[in-house]
């Protein structure tokens, strides 16, 4: 198979019981790559990561790593390491035992262990804590302490399963960028598990958004951002998530999206489907509300309409506002300085580029 | 002693790689094998009786101390391998998968990761076969053997026991030296043992 | 059965109360009564006896239904009670908290909230007091009475007895209907039976 | 007591055997006021909440609310209403059941129990769930159920203590959102626990950030945001968190803070201590990293400084960058779209009036 893949999967079927989680799953990795497997939990997404390791078996289908087949390989033989959500250290070893066990399994000289482990210690900050246990570490010291254990092994891909999910926020930010420094300096493949949309879209350089088992789009984060293929993905991705306006579409040279008594003028909308010149029912306009223009902007915009201000959450470096558009909630994203009201009637606009259509069946238009 | 100590030894180390495998390493069956072991668990003792006689004669260890031990190991062995695979199953899957991911087998893993850390139940289920075992022991030796009543009613016939001082002191005898062993273990390990208790509250 | 029902029915009783106790209200001492029930619940029997056999006298229900009564509870109680303690403990205690702000007290909690959640500790706990109480009174009626030897020794006398083929048989049919009792009540509440089980892992 | 204070709490003492909590809290709550205590784990948010509550035990002090003294009375004689992270629904009753358990331990009539039970299912939307058991129900439904207990019993007070943790990050917003609402129609007073600080920001009238059993700050979102008291508050709110610069302040007419080799000039600070005109050691600036000016704003700023990129982290709506900047790590927000790479020199800048200083002790100068 392809040189430049890290890992290709073909076909892959999984299944507990009755339980069919994957059909037929294809991905491919390139050599290098941080991919970042997105979904709500069930959507498969750790039951790939666990086949991959090889934790769990297949029913079907490939997995190769590196151009060799591993489907029937144990764990230890696949090239891989893995850092878990719990940390999964060995509470009764030293931190440096902890980093040396994979090693001294595999049966690697006593100086080398000793090496690498000094090495890995210094890449990640660690080596005052060699002698302690992981009782006395704190939640950001154990993930660091765990990502160790993967590098020491000198491993082709790194596997994460939302290794910063127990940590606090402030905490998650932080080692959020340390894995991303890890991957500029490693250049290693790196597939990483979570649920958090902002971890996907800092660290990944592409995301595979998941759902029942099921890629729905991998691409770039800048192109799932802006480009969503379907609905799904235009509301799971982005925070607060997209206004969608449901109404009908009317084509022509200059094509009118109406809903209730507002028709917006679709300017240079790029489509990706051929739209006839008539009327096209059940079309979904979203909007992101950070999209959404205020004040001096919003005179200037192409459509423009005014709203009733509902509930305004300052969130500090901006404020959400929870309006009513024509009737249906419409949220948008102010300067956090701003004081707004509720009750109060303001004028917004929306920006002719950045807006999704979605057909009747919620795939782009 | 000469009984107890190996009885509890074998008993233990069956009892805990049997847990061991049945949270950790699901085979072929190894649910079915777990329902019987929480029906075994209750099964009466008396159910298990004439099987277990039948098969230690035929083995020729009937009456010998290896007889003995493995008549203890089966009869402790539905509620301690229970004890070990909840204790187990406490454990957070994970650390069983890194250790597989490091390259530790069925083996390594048990010995290096998992025994490691199964010290408060182990003194738990030691605790337990002792004064299981003991208890055994010194009701069929002290006890038994005067009517056949209930164990309420027979206590009534010690008591009341018309054949002297002398067997009255025996009895007392016996009875603290019976409290005596498990309650020694109980002191020394009672560290451990309250953490056994505490750690996923495996046994009542 | 006169006497299996009435005591299963009171230690429960006395059992799920105190582990409800236990769990929720803080009282001066819990911690101390919590210790000495774990000590007790692996104190072997003997101990025990002499004081309760003086206490059932004086109170002058030794040798009626309710001195048997009280002293099966009082025999199953640290087990039962640690069961329930560590059930309760496993519930959230938020649910405690909610019902004290919706303005229920001590015995409205514990019947309108706990009790109704308890129904698979409770068929447990059954089970492992029926199941006591059973083998008590058959190891008394049945097997004593032969011999001062540990139980493995005196099954080799039964088996070996020389009184004929009557008396085999009678101890077969004991046998059988010794286990049958037990297993009955396992069968027929075998879904909550498993659910106990799984519920907190509260007993292995 | 004063009568527009819906609870006073005055030199409470609360203490677990010999680890003190409290040794002399003091709080008030206006009437109809949103108070969110904010904090991280551990530092007594939710033992403050379970005292005012009535479920935990004081050695000493106080506990008013509406005007009386219910320091020794049952939590259902205090005239408050909980709603608990975990739900706490009771599992073997309807959901009718759940929210009228309250009125017929209090001896409420039957026409007058289906009646506010009617009313409060109207109010949360959940009419069609009031037949089910909790089981059945989504957790956002569950916790919905759990407001209306409180909500029919009528209560001055309603206590949240954490109650949205247990929700993923789309239901959260949501609830958030309808708790505001609940509070702007019912205009009770209520009290909210929380470790977010957006949940904070968007719901409180005013946060109590907690910190080792002691209020750090009580005031507004908007104050507590921009004019934190101390750096504990500073860093604590914001995310991501400020950027501190350890340096030197210079007094005089043109105060001016330097660090390394960056002197920045202070402009119009408004210093709430008296600075001399000599040099002040110890002093530490802090700059939220969305106040960092970027593009053509940083060349009219008044301060201006190249940083080097080396992380940067699209975020969808927003852009964050890890920097050097004079060799201090330096973190700032760019719009959404904007294309950085790692390793590329930019040039920033600092708004004259959004920044914060603190003295050696961390308090705001």
């Amino acid at each position: 198979m392809s040189d430049s893949h890290s890992i290709e999967i073909r076909d892959l079927k999984v299944a507990f019981g009755e339980v069919v989680v994957f059909e037929k799953m294809n991905l491919d990795v390139t050599d290098g790559e941080f991919l970042v497997l997105l979904g709500a939990s069930g959507c498969g997404k750790s039951t790939l990561l666990n086949c991959i390791a090889g934790l769990l078996d297949v029913k079907d289908g490939e997995i190769h790593i590196k151009g060799r087949n591993v489907t029937w390989e144990e764990p230890k033989d696949r090239g891989i390491g893995m850092v878990f959500q719990s940390y999964a250290l060995y509470p009764q070893m030293s931190v440096k035992r902890n980093l040396s066990f994979g090693l001294r399994n595999a049966g690697v000289k006593n100086d080398e262990v000793e090496r690498r482990v000094a090495q890995a210690a210094e890449v990640l900050q660690i080596e005052p804590l060699l002698n302690r246990r992981p009782a006395e570490l704190s939640g950001g010291q154990r993930q660091r302490v765990a990502i160790g254990r993967a590098l020491v092994r000198d491993v082709d891909v790194f596997l994460f399963d939302e290794p910063l999910s127990n940590l606090d926020a402030k905490l998650r930010t932080d080692l959020r960028v340390e894995i991303k420094r890890l991957h500029q300096r490693l250049k290693n493949t790196m597939i990483y598990v979570t649920h958090d949309q902002i971890e996907a879209m800092t660290l990944a350089d592409r995301i595979a958004i998941m759902r029942d088992g099921l890629i729905q789009q991998l691409d770039t984060p800048y192109n799932i951002y802006n480009n969503p293929v379907n609905k799904y993905v235009a509301g799971f991705i982005g925070s607060p998530s997209m206004n969608f306006l449901d109404g009908t579409l009317e084509g022509g040279a200059k094509p009118v999206f109406r809903a209730g008594n507002l028709s917006i003028p679709l300017g240079e909308y790029a489509f990706t489907q051929k739209i006839g010149k008539g009327k096209t029912e059940g079309v979904t306009m979203g909007v992101r509300p950070e999209h959404v223009l205020f004040g001096d902007l919003a005179k200037k915009a192409a459509f423009k309409a005014d709203v009733k201000v509902e509930v305004v959450e300052p969130m500090g470096a901006d404020t959400q506002v929870w309006s009513v558009l024509d009737g249906r909630p419409f949220r948008f994203r102010v300067e956090g300085q701003l004081q707004l009201a509720s009750g109060d009637v303001v004028a917004i606009g929306f920006d002719a580029s950045r807006r999704s259509l979605f057909d009747a069946a919620d795939q782009r238009l | 002693m000469q009984i107890t100590i190996p009885s509890v030894i074998v008993s233990l180390a069956v009892a805990s790689v049997n847990g061991y495998a049945l949270s950790y390493w699901r085979f072929k069956g190894s649910e079915v094998f777990f329902t019987i072991l929480i029906i075994g668990s209750f099964i009466p003792y008396q159910v298990m009786l004439y099987p277990l006689v039948v098969i230690t004669r035929e083995l020729n260890i009937f009456g010998t101390l290896w007889g003995v031990i493995l008549i203890h190991t089966i009869f402790g062995m539905p509620i301690l391998t229970l004890l070990f695979r909840n204790y187990f199953a406490a454990l957070p899957v994970e650390l069983f998968k890194a250790a597989r991911v490091d390259g530790a087998g069925f083996w390594g893993i048990f010995i290096k990761i998992m025994l490691p850390l199964s010290i408060p139940i182990v003194v738990v289920a030691m605790i337990l076969q002792v004064t299981g075992i003991w208890n055994d022991f010194l009701f069929g030796t002290v006890f038994a053997g005067t009517k056949n009543w209930p164990m309420t009613a027979q206590l009534n016939n010690i008591v009341n026991t018309t054949q002297g001082v002398k067997e009255h002191n025996v009895n007392m005898a016996a009875t603290i030296l019976t409290g005596l062993v498990p309650l020694t273990i109980y002191f020394i390990s009672g560290r451990y043992f309250v953490r056994g208790i505490a750690a996923g509250a495996v046994k009542g």
